[in-house]
């Protein structure tokens, strides 16, 4: 049995957008030299991706690998795998000057899905939305926190916020998908 | 008297009518009105009183200008005061009351000030209200302060709610006149990013009043389908009720939408401030009426003609059923032909220019009406309404040559640009000699982040009044391509700048022309402030109040600028201006606040425990951003009894501190020795791996800021902790240094203090409880002190620290923060039987006291250096360097005279009150009383069952034994001995169990 | 010059000829070739110390030079706030020593500044602060300041609109200063100014330093827009320009020019007789005699001479103040508006001699120069005339070198 | 309300995702220096009203400290550089010069 319990265990509200926390993520910072070959064996190795260049996430199926900065990725697997990844990609790196840290559990996860998703970042985000590229993780702070997000879908964002703001994060999102505030009303 | 027309009224829908009350009164209007064209349609002309005097005051205008009609709206959570009527929607059920008057807006006590005004003149309190010394506090003060403010308070919590949003466009184009219209056009067409908004509920601006021809339709259908066009581009967004509030550095421009104040408690947010980044901004503002100075141009029905025509032709109310119009321009009689039109009586048109034979001024002889050019308002009859004028020449002294009965007055002094937002950000204003205005100057515009304009003004904005230019420059200035909208318009021949009416006009007159009417500030007080010296513009508004008001002086500025400049004798453009600030208009410190209130004020941090600790008696204490138990009440219990109470239980069973608040950052890489030995002030890179060692880290000005345990993990790696308060603080000095500094050392860092749930396990039964759990071996021999050791426990993935903070047997466990609650429940569960309890930060603040533990935050203020606390023993001799260590050098920190860490005991076993200060014989240079110490921690302590304390004494560690005079509240004197700071347990036996 | 005296009997006298009689409060002089001392800055500290130079010490042959009009910086943008409840010695001493000058200002200058001792609150909102609070409470009770602690129900009298409960931040209590208060900004640069006029000082506007003119190490006199001018001493009191005056007499401070940004609500009736100073949230309010709300702020982070802010920090106080004040949320921002202040180390002023013999420099008043004016005025005369003054012992520009720090926000979040 | 363009992850970010970290170019005198030197690298200050080189911290994005070259009177923005600079790129040091012919140069 696992008693391992995501911040929020999948809260969820319907406004004119859906939000819901997402549960639990495996996510794996990792440091290091990107444009190496043993960084780029290391990535496809643990999420089957290529070493995603600036400001972009590399997605496949369950996995995935996001830019942080440049020296930084975030690796994302399914939760059960962040440990077996974390000593996988220690392996792959050795020999390199490297960090590789398990985060899965310092982090919580939400889902924006519906047409009008963006307009719920947009009063939280100071971020140009018309000018955000498909496949682009920006990070950024949602109104009095970090948080990172990316198109996850045609109508849907994925945002990674600090587990102990996960509250904070959600009553963001609950006033902000209230009927009736829709940004751009037909 | 003002009255609803029985036909007209472009704006307002007769089918759907809407009551509301003004002052217990019930009213109605129709939707479509303002709530100042629902009171003059209703009959109400006058609405308040001024802010000085008290005098009776009416609508002057028709939009944001407003000076006058300010009232107070709504009930209970959702009252407002100083609503300007002439930019509030009606809605069904508005209750309004007028303000600034007492008993009633008919008989008003504070209106006494108008009977003694000639004692009153601009600036009068400097100069009395002096004597005796006490009596402005406690005499004049008060009274100057009941007659003063405005609206009424409110009362309670709003019951509203506002939110913010972000927008980025290559334009936004500020106004929804033609202008405006024209240059959305243009820059849709160009493939731009467009914004195009306006304050107002409606589309088209003065143009539509006008009766303009664009392009050969009425000015009301071009803007129509104009509207129609913008909207089907997917490159523009128009927006309807938002007020560009404020222009701010890089294109950074506050849009305030109005969403709700039209349908109050509809469950949308009331407002919604826009943060929008502009490329560049086209302020197409127009521009506003200016008044003319002339003797009861304040009294109730004495309105701007532009805003007489206004409501007319929009609302289909007239302002009085006779209405004489003074004016220096064509324009106003574009007025006097709307109220022929509906059907009301023009006296008289009285024109100061010496002649009026513009196209205008024809039309309106031709319909009948007399035209006195030459002439001017001598003064105004009536008090709380115009009863009539009494004409004089212009250029006279104000002898009355007629007398002309009226029931109101239109007035036109001409027109001034809106150049708020051009001058927000630096933008600077030229004088245009022809048409008396200020207007932007082309040359020099605000600038943005890359150094060019940054906004451009068109149409009135820009200082051009009519409609063909207007729509050729907005065009022009959008980037518009082909040709410009055409427009047809009236012929108007040129304005003559009248500053005072008339020319002439001696003190007693002077002393009766308004140029501020809300805050009663007359022609007189300006030039009291030029003769008194007062000459710089800003002393002159300052000293007059002139333009401080809630208009923030948008109509009496000119005016104002004009009497001081004549009184000076000097040229207009040479006195200047004063300062644009933002807001444009007022906006709600709701909107400002935005989504911020209640749960979402501010985040609050949680660990992962934080609900349990919630449901079991938490008391809280803020630390940072996080919420930590300060200790846990049980029934019946006081916060001070729970505290001793897990003290004991720690000291006597076993107790549980939820530590995840602790910062906790991994440093690695080949040189992340040599970089802690820079960061900690001893010697990390000698820790051998499985080990821990405390250590300490000084700010480069010396003083110690941060504590903590180093875990030597690998080789090549260090866990780092800090304290709750530092771990952010101290991940980012860390990668501060590692960027900036040492960018070729091979470090790098990452701060996981949110992947662990830490549990410290502290007390006799410690190590029964973990291996009751059962997993790692803890044994004495297996898992000594300050060690570390990492496996399975209670089938939990743990990292246990053995390290301690209270002095007793102590385990800090680390499990991954998912699984932070079961493993604080599983040990609840297996502690049962061996008293386990959990125990709070004040316990564990009381605890490491008795021991002589310092503590950040407490034995430390951003003054102190660690050798303040006896710390060298932390403080490696070996290096030649580490961050603060140059510091400590310097000679006030050597300086043998410093405040040292001692422990301090009462000599009656009470506890000293926390931060007392220790006083010395004497006073220093400044009558000061002498000090040589201060108490930095303080507590009782269970276990000791006496007070304890700890404090930095000047020399302290040399002056063992001796008894310090503490001087507390009220002459009260705590004599206290110099002591040891270890209370209890010196030699550490208990926790090395 | 001879000043007729202000006063009730006066107004009425003038009232009978329409006011047609009053005089200049001030003239407009042109420069004289050469002064005994030059005060740049015709701020309310450069007015101040003319003003003191003048009546303590007898030195009259004074210029104050003003790059704009006089009172037109920090003096006439500020909020107004008189306190002297500081934990450290030098700053309790100083500003003590001002706030004590402001009770009798109106009548030593015969203006009317207005100055009201309605107590002054700061709250404690946080167990940190409330620590910090309790000791300077303490250490005022030896400095000869008179300060309290006060418990939330005798806050919740004396500010009956104050959200005490929280929930975020309940009021623990507040450190009381029952004469601090509020003054009318203006009115302290032009009674001052005034009575400067009056000893025959000439306040000299409109007028620019270009230059700062030494030999051998010892002051000359100034370059200005209006020609040169000789002087023995030299005071640089130039809040928000402080560094580049510097430059131009040779010599660098450990100063920062950084924004401060203020507002204020439309006026309503009275309903806050106090000053509050809530530092946990970074804001701080009182209500003037016309009824708006003044309501300070933060400071931006970065280098800024524009006197314009950043708008959040704008929204950080406005949204702490409302949990505050819940009542705020209904009122409207009439007016916001920026400042340029002088951050040094440790936050606390320089009053100081410096590398050039002659000029002397005060600055670095950061968020709270205005309740400092005349303690400010009065050390620096001292300073100027003496050589030294045990005011302003402590405030030296060396003493960052010797690592003698005056650091006040121990105890406070903020210096405001 | 500033916006600067992290030279690190291209974005141009607003005053808000920052944090402002001071004049830049400092040099760091550590034990052994003179006490003049110590105190003007920790606190003496150009400050100048006019062109001034910073540091910022993109800490709501990558997290990287970077340099800005800024006029602290207009608020321009002539460029921004890696922390991990000596001096000023000679390219942004020639532009600034062409837009502020008489500047004196960012020591």
């Amino acid at each position: 049995m696992s008693k391992a319990v995501s911040a929020l265990s999948g809260v969820s509200h319907k406004g004119f957008v859906q939000v819901s926390e997402a549960g639990l993520r495996g996510m794996i910072t990792v440091r290091g030299d990107l444009g190496s070959a043993a960084m780029k064996k290391a990535v496809k190795a643990a999420t089957g991706t290529a070493v995603p260049a600036q400001r972009r996430i590399e997605v496949a199926s369950d996995r995935a690998a996001a830019w942080m900065s440049p020296d930084e990725l975030l690796v994302l697997v399914p939760y059960g795998e962040a440990q077996a990844t974390v000593a996988a990609l220690e392996q792959a790196l050795a020999g390199t000057h490297h960090l590789v840290a398990d985060v899965s559990d310092a982090r919580a996860v939400f889902t924006i899905r519906g047409a009008r998703a963006d307009e719920v970042l947009r009063k939280l985000c100071p971020v140009d939305f018309d000018a955000l590229a498909e496949g682009e993780i920006r990070r950024t702070r949602a109104a009095q926190v970090a948080a990172a997000f990316w198109k996850s879908g045609p109508e849907e964002f994925t945002l990674v916020s600090f587990r102990s703001v996960a509250a904070y994060v959600m009553g963001l999102l609950e006033v902000s998908v209230r009927p009736g505030s829709e940004l751009f009303p037909a | 008297m003002s009255t609803r027309l029985s036909k007209g009224g472009r704006l307002i829908d007769r089918t759907k009518p809407l009551s509301f009350t003004f002052n217990g009164r019930r009213m109605k209007g129709y939707h479509g009105d303002t709530l100042a064209s629902a009171l003059l349609g209703a009959g109400q002309t006058m609405v308040g009183r001024s802010f000085k005097y008290h005098r009776p005051r009416g609508v002057m205008a028709s939009g944001a200008e407003e000076p006058n009609a300010l009232v107070g709206l709504g009930q209970g959570g959702r009252f407002e005061p100083n609503q300007r009527t002439t930019t509030t929607e009606l809605f069904e059920g508005a209750e309004t009351i007028s303000q600034n008057h007492w008993p009633s807006l008919e008989f008003d006590i504070g209106a006494i000030n108008n009977k003694v005004a000639r004692f009153l003149p601009a600036g009068f309190y400097y100069k009395t209200f002096m004597f005796p010394r006490f009596a402005w506090k406690h005499v004049f003060e008060p009274i100057v302060r009941q007659s003063a403010g405005l609206g009424k308070v409110p009362q309670h919590r709003d019951e509203d709610r506002y939110e913010y949003a972000y927008a980025f466009a290559d334009v936004v184009i500020v106004g929804g006149g033609i202008a405006g219209i024209a240059s959305a056009l243009a820059a849709g067409r160009a493939g731009k990013r467009v914004w195009l908004i306006e304050q107002s509920a409606h589309w088209g601006g003065r143009a539509v009043v006008d009766g303009v021809q664009i392009d050969g339709q009425d000015a009301g259908d071009w803007v129509k389908n104009a509207i129609e066009t913008l909207g089907k581009m997917a490159n523009v967004t128009l927006r309807g009720r938002t007020m560009a509030a404020g222009l701010y550095d890089h294109g950074y421009l506050l849009a305030y939408e109005r969403i709700a104040d039209h349908t109050p408690g509809d469950g949308r947010p009331r407002h919604r401030l826009w943060r929008i980044r502009a490329g560049h901004v086209v302020t197409a503002t127009g521009a506003i009426e200016r008044p003319l100075s002339f003797a009861g141009n304040d009294i109730p029905g004495v309105m701007l003609a532009s805003a007489v025509r206004d409501y007319v032709v929009n609302w289909g109310v007239s302002p009085g059923d006779r209405t004489v119009i003074v004016t220096n321009s064509d324009d106003a009689y574009r007025t006097a032909l709307a109220l022929l039109d509906a059907g009301l009586v023009v006296p008289a048109v009285i024109d100061a220019r010496p002649e009026a034979k513009g196209e205008l001024p024809e039309a309106v002889r031709a319909r009948g009406v007399r035209v006195l050019a030459g002439h001017g308002i001598a003064k105004v009859k009536g008090g709380k309404e115009v009863t009539g004028v009494s004409v004089c020449i212009q250029a006279g002294e104000g002898a009355e040559i007629e007398s002309i009965a009226c029931d109101a007055v239109a007035m036109s002094g001409g027109w001034s640009p809106v150049v708020h937002l051009w001058s927000h950000c630096g933008g600077k204003l030229l004088w245009d000699e022809a048409q008396a205005m200020f207007r932007p100057d082309p040359k020099r515009p605000a600038t943005g982040d890359d150094g060019a304009a940054m906004v451009t003004a068109v149409g009135a904005a820009n200082g051009i009044l009519t409609p063909h230019e207007i729509l050729a420059d907005a065009h022009r200035a959008a980037g518009g391509t082909g040709t410009a909208p055409g427009a047809v318009a009236a012929v108007e021949a040129p304005m003559q700048p009248v500053w005072i009416m008339p020319q002439g006009a001696g003190p007693a007159l002077r002393m009766k022309m308004w140029l501020d009417p809300q805050n009663d500030v007359k022609v007189s007080d300006v030039q009291l402030a030029a003769r008194e010296g007062y000459e710089s513009v800003e002393h002159t508004k300052r000293y007059t109040t002139l333009g401080m008001a809630t208009d923030q002086g948008k109509i009496s500025n000119i005016n104002g600028l004009a009497v001081l400049s004549d009184a000076l004798s000097q040229a207009i453009p040479a006195t200047g201006t004063t300062t644009f600030r933002p807001p444009y208009t007022p906006i709600s410190m709701g909107a400002i606040a935005g989504e911020a209130r209640g749960e979402i004020f501010q985040p609050l941090r949680r660990t992962p425990m934080h609900g349990w600790h919630e449901t079991h008696g938490a008391h809280w204490e803020p630390v940072g951003q996080w919420r930590r138990a300060y200790c846990y009440l049980r029934s019946g219990e006081g916060v001070h009894d729970a505290v001793n109470r897990e003290i004991r239980n720690t000291r006597n069973a076993v107790g549980l501190l939820d530590a995840s608040t602790l910062g906790k950052i991994i440093v690695k890489g080949p040189d992340a020795g040599r970089f802690l030995d820079m960061l900690y002030t001893n010697l990390m890179s000698t820790l051998p791996v499985g080990k821990c060692r405390y250590g300490l880290m000084c700010t480069e000005n010396g003083f110690l800021s941060d504590d903590g345990v180093v875990v030597r993990l690998t080789e090549d790696t260090w866990l780092c902790h800090t304290t709750t308060g530092g771990a952010e603080r101290i991940h980012g000095w860390m990668e501060d240094w590692l960027q900036c500094e040492w960018w070729d050392w091979k470090v790098y860092t990452a701060n996981v203090t949110e992947e662990y749930a830490q549990v410290a396990v502290a007390g006799p039964n410690a190590r029964k409880l973990l291996e009751k759990l059962g997993g790692m071996d803890v044994s004495k021999e297996a898992f000594p002190a300050m060690e570390w050791r990492e496996g399975t426990l209670g089938g939990f993935r743990a990292r246990i620290y053995r390290i301690s903070f209270s002095g007793e047997l102590s385990y800090e466990v680390a499990v991954p923060a998912s699984e932070g609650l079961a493993f604080w429940e599983a040990l609840l569960k297996a502690g049962e039987a061996l008293g386990v309890m959990p125990y709070g930060t004040e316990a564990m603040h009381i605890m490491r006291a008795e021991k002589g533990f310092i503590m950040i935050g407490d034995e430390t203020d951003g003054t102190v250096i660690p050798q303040d606390l006896n710390l060298q023993w932390a403080i490696s001799k070996k290096k030649d360097d580490y961050l603060g260590k140059r510091a400590q050098e310097r000679k006030h920190m050597v300086d043998p005279d410093r405040w040292k860490l001692v422990g301090l005991e009462t000599l009656d076993g009470s506890v000293i009150p926390d931060g007392a200060y220790a006083a010395a014989e004497g006073v220093n240079a400044n009558g000061q009383r002498n000090m040589q110490g201060r108490v930095t921690s303080t507590y009782f302590s269970p276990t000791l069952g006496k007070g304890i304390a700890m404090g930095l004494v000047k020399r302290g560690p040399d002056r063992m034994g001796e008894v310090l005079d503490f001087p507390v509240d009220n002459g009260k004197v705590v004599k206290a001995r110099i002591v040891d700071p270890v209370f209890f347990d010196k030699d550490g036996e208990k926790q090395n169990v | 010059m001879g000043l007729k005296r202000y006063s009730v009997f006066a107004i009425v006298r003038e009232a009978m000829s329409y006011h047609q009689g009053w005089e200049r409060a001030w003239p407009w002089p042109k420069p004289k070739r050469k002064y005994d001392v030059v005060i740049v800055g015709a701020g309310g500290h450069g007015l101040a110390t003319a003003y003191y130079l003048g009546k303590n010490f007898g030195i009259t042959n004074v210029a104050i030079i003003e790059k704009g009009w006089l009172g037109g910086g920090n003096t006439g943008r500020n909020t107004t706030i008189i306190r002297s409840n500081y934990l450290q010695d030098p700053s309790a001493a100083i500003y003590e020593k001002a706030r004590s000058l402001y009770e009798t200002m109106s009548q030593d200058l015969n203006y009317n500044v207005m100055f009201s001792p309605r107590g002054l609150l700061m709250l404690g909102q946080t167990e940190h602060e409330v620590r910090g609070y309790k000791r300077t409470v303490y250490a005022n009770n030896l400095q000869g300041v008179e300060t309290r602690w006060i418990e939330p129900d005798e806050v919740k009298k004396l500010v009956p609109i104050i959200n005490i409960a929280g929930p975020r931040y309940p009021v623990l209590g507040a450190l009381y200063q029952a004469r601090g208060g509020t003054a009318r900004h203006d009115a302290v640069a032009w009674g001052y100014a005034r009575a400067c006029s009056a000893m025959g000082m000439d306040v000299i506007q409109q007028c620019e330093v270009t230059g700062v003119r030494s030999e051998g190490g010892r002051v000359k006199g100034i370059d200005t827009t209006k020609g040169a001018i000789d002087c023995d001493k030299l005071g640089l009191v130039v809040a928000g320009n402080s560094s580049v005056l510097a430059e131009m007499a040779g010599f660098r401070l450990p100063i920062e020019s950084l924004a401060l940004q203020a507002l204020v609500s439309e006026p309503i009736k009275p309903c806050m007789d106090v000053v509050v100073m809530a530092n946990t949230v970074h804001g701080y309010m009182s209500q003037s005699d016309k009824g708006e709300m003044v309501i300070g702020g933060g400071t931006d982070g970065f280098n800024n001479y524009t006197q314009r802010g950043s708008f959040h920090h704008i929204e950080e106080t406005v949204r702490s103040l409302i949990e505050t004040f819940p009542m705020l949320s209904r009122l409207k921002m009439l007016r916001q508006w920026g400042g340029i202040v002088d951050m040094t180390g440790d936050r606390s002023p320089i009053l100081s001699k410096t590398p050039v013999e002659g000029v002397f420099v005060n600055c670095g008043w950061g968020t709270g120069g205005f309740k400092a004016i005349p303690g400010s005025g009065w050390a620096m005369a001292e300073l100027m005339a003496r050589g030294h003054s045990p005011l302003t012992e402590e405030f030296s520009m060396y003493r960052f070198r010797e690592g003698k720090f005056i650091d006040e926000s121990v105890a406070a979040g903020v210096a405001h | 309300m500033l916006t600067l363009e992290c030279p690190y992850c291209g974005v141009k970010a607003e005053e808000t995702e920052l944090t402002a970290g001071g004049e830049a170019h400092l040099k760091r005198y550590g034990p052994g220096s003179s006490d003049e030197d110590f105190e003007s690298y920790l606190f003496v200050r150009k400050n100048p009203k006019g062109v001034h080189f910073e540091r910022w911290r993109h800490a709501y994005g990558c997290g990287k400290w970077f340099l800005a070259a800024r006029c602290t009177a207009t608020l321009e923005v002539f460029g921004t550089y890696p922390a991990q600079s000596k001096e000023p790129p000679a390219e942004l040091q020639a532009k600034i010069r062409a837009k502020r012919p008489n500047w004196e140069g960012y020591r």
